[in-house]
């Protein structure tokens, strides 16, 4: 029982990560019509922005100290961060400490700038172009992104921690009458699901009570009709993109300390990315989500021994599997309306 | 008994009775129209007859087999073709290949494995496709590509795709909607000649009753999902209960 | 005609006085030649450093390239010299390999067994390269050392550490100078006895390829001879970053000790997610839990951050040996690029110098010569202490370090402490061990 | 000639000609120069590349140039052909015939099953279908169905299938090259033909891919004219329309899966006879995405475009992948000291280890500005030329 809540738990984090990402394109795709091949890496590029803050705060000048020396032999030098000389050693500890959520805000206004540029400069033009060439150069986008974060950060992870109080675990087996320990579960974990939790409810509060949000629902539900009555889309496409590449940045920048970014994460992602909004149903919203967290749990399930013993590699295959048998049974999804995508 | 018989059918979506109880016979050889105010049901009729749609209950019966479960492809080779409402053509292909592609489904039926046949060699198709476009006055623009032709041009070329399978029934869904009124009147001519000179049926869906009342022989009217009146054309124009279902509308 | 492969370097050389000067075309056939392939003619000879530079593994590739661009700096005399003067033979004078001047042309392996074998034909057959070395992975080296084998030429594996490479998989014409899984193995069991006792409960954790099938078993068989019991072994894919569903399970499993079997940013996501999950603090039958990553890199510890600390692994070499060789390879990467080399680094460096000495030694380039130079070759000075070639597998046997990530760092190289070297005699194993059965080495091949 | 008109004729005769001569063509440089060092193709690896992964594109555009119907899977097939070669290789022996044979069989059977699947539906469902069952088959391939230890090892997993003396190898004699052949020709054997300072390599293998491309290419002209290309192209312009006249799309288009299947599976059993070694990454879907690349870079639904298009991207993927900033330096060695420098580190980030970055760079440019690849490049910069030329239509439409 306790692993079965366990890999629910798991299952739920991971989802909460699938769900974000599946929810801005989803967007993109339900407003816009596009389909964004180059959304995973809007998520790498939101878990650099957290490495790079992390970077930034650790600027330092360098002075000599003679009485140390370092790997060669000479006279060590000392670095001191800017940081540190300019607020002083607690509160750039303090900083420091909390880099990942302060990257959020930095974050914000690179994302939006990111998604902007990208509509503007480049998806904008393939609104009328068929579906298969806006996989293609987003595809290609895809590359040429995921390359240039590797040449400025290399191809190893890269560490970023939480905030010390975030390390560590929480006792949740105690409150379900478990015995101790049985059902420990790390506490950034558990602040990354609330966090998407709270991003999702955004989303969906902003779609729901504000006249732009309402417009963009509209638009998902019947584009021309949208498009007759006047409404400057052009603008709009381009808020909605930019908004959709903040979620997917939002959800990098946080899922850092879970496990260190690489630059390629981007691509396993959006394949995954792709089945949850194929699962959900396309241009499906509460679908996206939805779909996002019964993934993670199911791929959590599959990975469980007592799933593997009786089919070894399972958990290698079960998302394909998953988006094989919901096209096949059911090509509108979950949540989907008919017809979507369908020719 | 005609050669498309409607019986009982019935399609509801969700909530909405689309069709109740439709009966309909169009006799061989002449030219039925379905009129009906927007939302009567036309083309969720149109849909029941050329197997996109499944009714509920009833049957269609064509040429005494029932169409009923086919696919849109089999109830074609039946027989029956139909032309939609915005031209459907192959718009990345010549005019001439386009109707080679009919000539094929024609002769060769619903598949067949020719890819190493030349098509420059089909001689029987290349004269059968080039019959067919004189027939519809477009030999000339055979080299053209057919994206690149006139919405009425597009219409012929559709209508001319049809005729070259030498269908027992065609459909038309509302064929010069959209169109300007010269379109109209050439469209309403080739219809004309082509119910004068072919021994074939034709069902038409339409909307204008100019076109209506230039062509039917038989007209029937849809209101509701549910047909009202059959009757001549000369017997609906007076028609108490036609008048009721288009209200205010002019034409009438 | 001949099965052999023949290249244009070596067709060139006999046809240069036929063909060469003469308007009328030449034709050869691969008959008319005798020799061995891409004999150098000119004044210079070709190496290939075949490394990834493109996907997980690139850093790693990127190092070895540096440590390649010494090697040969230091071979044809440029540079400090690093570890010619340290080396125990003394063939290697700054003249470059028998006296031609030493060149060199890279590929680009992608970590994938085809693109590696691609570029490294493409280096044989286009740039007439006498000798292949590099790779990141046990996979690309035994793909490159299968083709080196067919093509006839000498290939230097770079870090592989499959028990497979100089096992079921090994080739007359390659050598490692790389550890491998068994030898981890082997060093590690006793430091582990000494410090967790031989009453322990191990739950593997492993890459679900090739490399991880090797060490697992390497790694459980040693730890079950001093008394550990496996609870579970269990493959993850990959391709998973994360690895929570496969730690959770470990937690109440009633093992004590979780053995990382994963390598680059498999190891490091795992690792992550196990300190994450509160492992390493956890108490369990009485004692506290640890962890161990059997095979660690520097370069990969440093993605791991802080939880590295404290956790046992072994490793091929690292910077902060104190003998006089890995001081003087140290001190001349340092002073060169910045920052000490990673073993990476090392093994790749010293597989040049190795093979450099070898020709001179054998006075030819040619693979069997080089090979037979090689072969229960012993030698010191290269930072291992004394190292033998073995001819049965061409397996290095040298010292082995135990290592543990340093609770302290000074620095941000300063991430691993030595807790042990492991002497040779106790990581050494017969040729006929079953782990490394079933392979034939063949008979060298020249090529042409 | 060869049932086909004068107009692709002449295409066949130029490619064959390529062929032919591509050896001399592509060794423009005299041996032993930096330019030789760097832009001289014409070595038997690369070649064999350019005309095998020719045939691969070649298949591919059958299904997605004509059917418009984007397969994010392809490489599979190619995966599932090598793994057959091997196998051939490692039971009977090294002769390739019935190596390609069962490469070609067996990459059509997984195609059917694939495209049986898949093809129920269309668009991008299609494309996500087709890279999860080859994802699928991948990850089977790379672990689970690899493992040496395991009773099922089909595979190899990471290192890749190859041959062991201990195979049972039951039809291998004695007189045998211990290396694939035809007929005791090895595929590796070459003729060297040194002409002044240049030295040609004719390669065994490389004509045997070549003389396969030919016939592949042959045969997409054949399908492309024929009436089943013609319906195939049907299908990309307007399924609607087909099935209302009365033609079964499914079976055409599971036919040009299957078709584009098995020569991706020659493509496949040809790359195991050019090198015995079978490795799972060539089933990746980023494999796929390469093919795709190939095609595009071509120019989709044309006829010579697969041949350019994976002849352009062999070419610069491993031009670029060698070049590193010591090559750099000694190309720009004329210019100014600092500016040299400059000049490197501004091409450094996309040499080397930035080829990726380059061809996804040329790749979206090529998808914004020149949607019909290199052939709407070649045909733009023929028709500045031609300007003046009335325009005869022919009675056939071109398809170039």
């Amino acid at each position: 029982m306790d692993a079965i809540i366990l890999q629910i738990l798991n299952g739920l984090d991971k989802g909460s990560a699938y769900a974000l990402i599946a929810l801005g394109l989803t967007l993109i795709f339900g407003t816009l019509g596009v389909v964004n091949f180059a959304h995973g890496a809007l998520f790498v590029i939101g878990a650099f922005c957290a490495v790079t803050l992390n970077r930034i705060f650790s600027i330092s000048f360098e002075t000599t100290d003679p009485t140390k020396v370092d790997f060669l032999g000479n006279p060590a030098t000392i670095k001191t961060t800017y940081l540190e000389h300019w607020f002083g050693a607690g509160p750039a500890a303090w900083m420091t400490d909390w880099s990942v959520p302060l990257a959020i805000l930095m974050a914000i206004p690179v994302m939006l700038l990111v998604g902007v540029i990208m509509e503007r400069g480049l998806i904008k033009h393939f609104y009328k172009r068929p579906h298969a060439d806006q996989i293609l150069v987003t595809f290609g986008l895809a590359i040429v992104l995921q390359e240039i974060i590797k040449f400025f950060y290399g191809a190893n992870p890269i560490q970023t921690a939480p905030p010390d109080v975030f390390i560590g675990t929480m006792d949740l087996g105690v409150w379900l009458g478990f015995e101790a320990n049985a059902i420990a579960y790390p506490y950034w974990r558990m602040v990354y699901f609330l966090f998407s939790t709270v991003i999702i409810g955004g989303v969906f509060a902003f779609l729901q009570f504000t006249t732009f949000g309402m417009v963009v629902r509209a638009g998902m539900a019947d584009r021309e009709t949208v498009g007759l009555l006047g409404i400057d889309i052009d603008k709009r496409f381009t808020i909605t993109f930019a908004i959709a590449a903040t979620v997917a940045g939002l959800a990098g920048v946080m899922y850092t300390p879970i496990t260190p970014p690489t630059y390629d994460i981007g691509v396993e992602l959006l394949v995954l990315s792709f089945v949850v909004v194929v699962v959900g149903g396309m241009g499906s919203l509460p679908g996206a989500v939805l779909a996002g967290f019964l993934l993670g749990i199911v791929e959590s399930f599959a990975s469980m021994n007592e799933v593997k013993n009786i089919l070894p590699g399972i958990d290698q295959i079960i998302v394909y599997l998953m988006a094989i048998i919901v096209i096949l049974v059911r090509p509108r999804g979950l949540m989907g309306r008919k017809g979507v995508m369908e020719d | 008994m005609g050669i498309l018989e409607v019986k009982g059918v019935n399609k509801r979506f969700g909530g909405l009775q689309a069709l109740g109880d439709v009966n309909l016979s169009v006799q061989e050889q002449t030219v039925h129209a379905i009129i009906g105010p927007n939302g009567a049901g036309k083309s969720t009729l149109l849909n029941c007859l050329v197997g996109k749609l499944i009714p509920d209950t009833g049957s269609v019966m064509f040429d005494g087999q029932s169409v009923l479960g086919r696919t849109p492809y089999e109830i074609n080779q039946m027989g029956i073709s139909r032309v939609f409402q915005t031209p459907e053509i192959f718009g990345d292909l010549t005019v001439m290949e386009n109707m080679m592609i009919p000539c094929f489904a024609k002769r060769d039926g619903s598949f067949s494995m020719t890819a190493f046949a030349a098509v420059r060699n089909q001689k029987d198709i290349i004269e059968h496709a080039m019959h067919a476009l004189e027939d519809m006055n477009m030999a000339d623009k055979r080299h053209m590509h057919s994206a690149s032709l006139s919405r009425g041009d597009k219409r012929r070329l559709e209508i001319g795709m049809c005729l070259a399978q030498e269908p027992r029934l065609l459909l038309l869904d509302e064929p010069t909607a959209g169109m300007a009124r010269a379109d109209t009147n050439n469209t309403i001519d080739l219809l004309k000649q082509i119910r004068d000179t072919r021994d074939i049926t034709i069902a038409i869906i339409e909307h204008d009753m100019h076109v209506v009342f230039s062509l039917a022989e038989r007209i029937t009217v849809l209101a509701q999902g549910t047909p009202l009146v059959e009757e001549t054309p000369e017997n609906i124009k007076g028609h108490p209960k036609v008048r009721e279902a288009y209200l205010g509308e002019a034409q009438v | 005609m001949s099965k052999s492969i023949l290249t244009r370097r070596n067709v060139l050389q006999t046809g240069a006085a036929a063909g060469a000067g003469l308007a009328l075309p030449t034709i050869l056939t691969a008959g008319s030649h005798s020799g061995y392939t891409n004999a150098p003619t000119g004044s210079t000879v070709t190496l290939g450093f075949n490394v990834p530079q493109t996907g997980a593994y690139a850093d790693e590739g990127a190092d070895e390239l540096r440590a390649y661009m010494l090697a040969v700096e230091h071979l044809n005399g440029e540079g400090d010299g690093g570890m010619l003067s340290t080396f125990s033979s003394k063939t290697l004078e700054g003249n470059g390999i028998l006296g031609k001047k030493v060149e060199y042309v890279t590929g680009d392996t992608q970590t994938k067994s085809d693109a590696a074998r691609a570029s490294a034909k493409s280096m044989i057959e286009k740039d007439g390269a006498v000798m292949i070395t590099g790779g990141s992975s046990s996979g690309v080296a035994i793909a490159v050392q299968g083709l080196c084998q067919e093509a006839g030429v000498i290939f230097m594996a770079g870090l592989t550490h499959s028990n497979d490479t100089t096992g079921k998989d090994k080739k007359a014409n390659g050598f490692r100078h790389f550890f491998n899984g068994y030898m981890s193995a082997a060093a590690l069991a006793p430091v582990l006895q000494a410090r967790y006792g031989s009453d322990r409960n191990a739950y593997h954790l492993t890459a679900d390829y090739t490399w991880g099938w090797t060490q697992e078993e390497s790694i459980a068989a040693a730890t079950e001879a001093m008394g550990w019991n496996t609870v579970n072994k269990v493959r993850t894919p990959l391709k998973a970053t994360d690895f929570s569903s496969y730690i959770a399970p470990v937690l109440n499993s009633g093992a004590d000790i979780l053995v990382l079997n994963h390598y680059g940013g498999n190891m490091v996501n795992s690792l992550t997610n196990a300190v994450q999950f509160g492992l390493r603090d956890k108490v369990v039958n009485n004692k506290n839990f640890e962890i161990i990553v059997p095979l660690y890199s520097r370069l990969m510890a440093k993605g791991a951050g802080a939880n590295v600390k404290g956790i046992f692994g072994s490793t091929n070499w690292h910077w902060s040996l104190q003998d006089e060789g890995s001081k003087a390879f140290v001190k001349s990467f340092g002073t060169k690029y910045g920052f000490p080399p990673s073993q990476a680094a090392h093994t790749v460096y010293c597989q040049t110098l190795l093979y450099a000495d070898a020709c001179n030694r054998a006075g030819t380039f040619n693979p069997c010569g080089v090979g037979e130079a090689l072969e229960g070759f012993e030698f010191d000075g290269l930072g291992n202490g004394k190292t033998l070639y073995r001819a049965d597998d061409h397996q290095c046997f040298k010292d082995v370090l135990v290592v543990k990530g340093k609770e302290n760092p000074t620095s941000e190289f300063d991430l691993l402490e030595i807790v042990e070297v492991t002497p040779m005699e106790q990581v050494k194993y017969a040729p006929d061990h079953p782990m490394f059965a079933g392979g034939d080495l063949g008979a060298c091949n020249p090529g042409a | 000639m060869l049932g086909l008109e004068k107009k692709d004729f002449t295409l066949l005769l130029i490619v064959t000609v390529m062929v032919i001569f591509a050896p001399f063509v592509l060794n423009p440089f005299p041996e032993g120069t930096a330019m030789a060092q760097m832009f001289n193709a014409g070595y038997p690896d690369l070649m064999q590349r350019f005309a095998i992964f020719g045939i691969l594109v070649i298949g591919f555009n059958i299904l997605f140039g004509l059917t418009g119907y984007l397969s994010f899977g392809h490489a599979a097939f190619l995966g599932a052909g090598s793994y057959a070669a091997v196998w051939m290789f490692k039971l009977l022996g090294y002769d390739i015939i019935p190596a390609i044979l069962l490469s070609i069989a067996v990459s059509g059977l997984f195609s059917l099953a694939v495209g049986y699947v898949s093809l129920r539906r269309s668009g991008i469902y299609f494309s996500i279908l087709t890279l999860a069952l080859a994802q699928m088959m991948f990850n089977m391939a790379y672990s689970v169905l690899g493992n040496p230890s395991s009773s099922y090892n089909l595979t190899n997993g990471e290192t890749g299938l190859q041959v062991y003396n201990s195979d049972p190898q039951v039809l291998l004699s004695a007189t045998d090259p211990n290396f694939p052949h035809l007929f005791g020709l090895s595929m590796r054997s070459e003729t060297h033909l040194l002409v002044g300072n240049w030295d040609f390599t004719l390669n065994a293998g490389y004509y045997l891919s070549g003389l396969f491309l030919l016939l592949a290419f042959y045969i997409s002209i054949r399908i492309f004219r024929s009436p089943f290309g013609l319906m195939l192209r049907a299908v990309k312009s307007n399924q609607q329309r087909l099935n209302y006249t009365g033609l079964n799309t499914r079976p055409y288009t599971l036919m040009a899966f299957v078709i584009s299947g098995m020569y991706a599976g020659l493509a496949g059993g040809l790359l195991a006879c050019m090198d015995p070694l079978a490795g799972a990454e060539r089933m990746h879907w980023t494999a796929s995405g390469e093919i795709v690349i190939m095609s595009i870079l071509g120019g989709i639904g044309t006829l010579i475009g697969p041949i350019l298009g994976a002849g352009f991207n062999e070419y610069f993927k491993n031009i670029l992948s060698k070049i590193n900033d010591s090559i750099l330096h000694e190309w720009l060695s004329f210019l100014p000291d600092g500016f040299e420098d400059i000049m490197v580190t501004l091409i450094h980030p996309f040499v080397g280890k930035g080829w990726h970055l380059t061809l996804g760079l040329l790749f979206m440019m090529v998808i914004i500005f020149l949607p019909g690849g290199l052939v709407e490049g070649g045909q733009r910069i023929g028709k500045l030329f031609r300007r003046k030329k009335a325009d005869t239509p022919s009675d056939e439409t071109p398809v170039e």
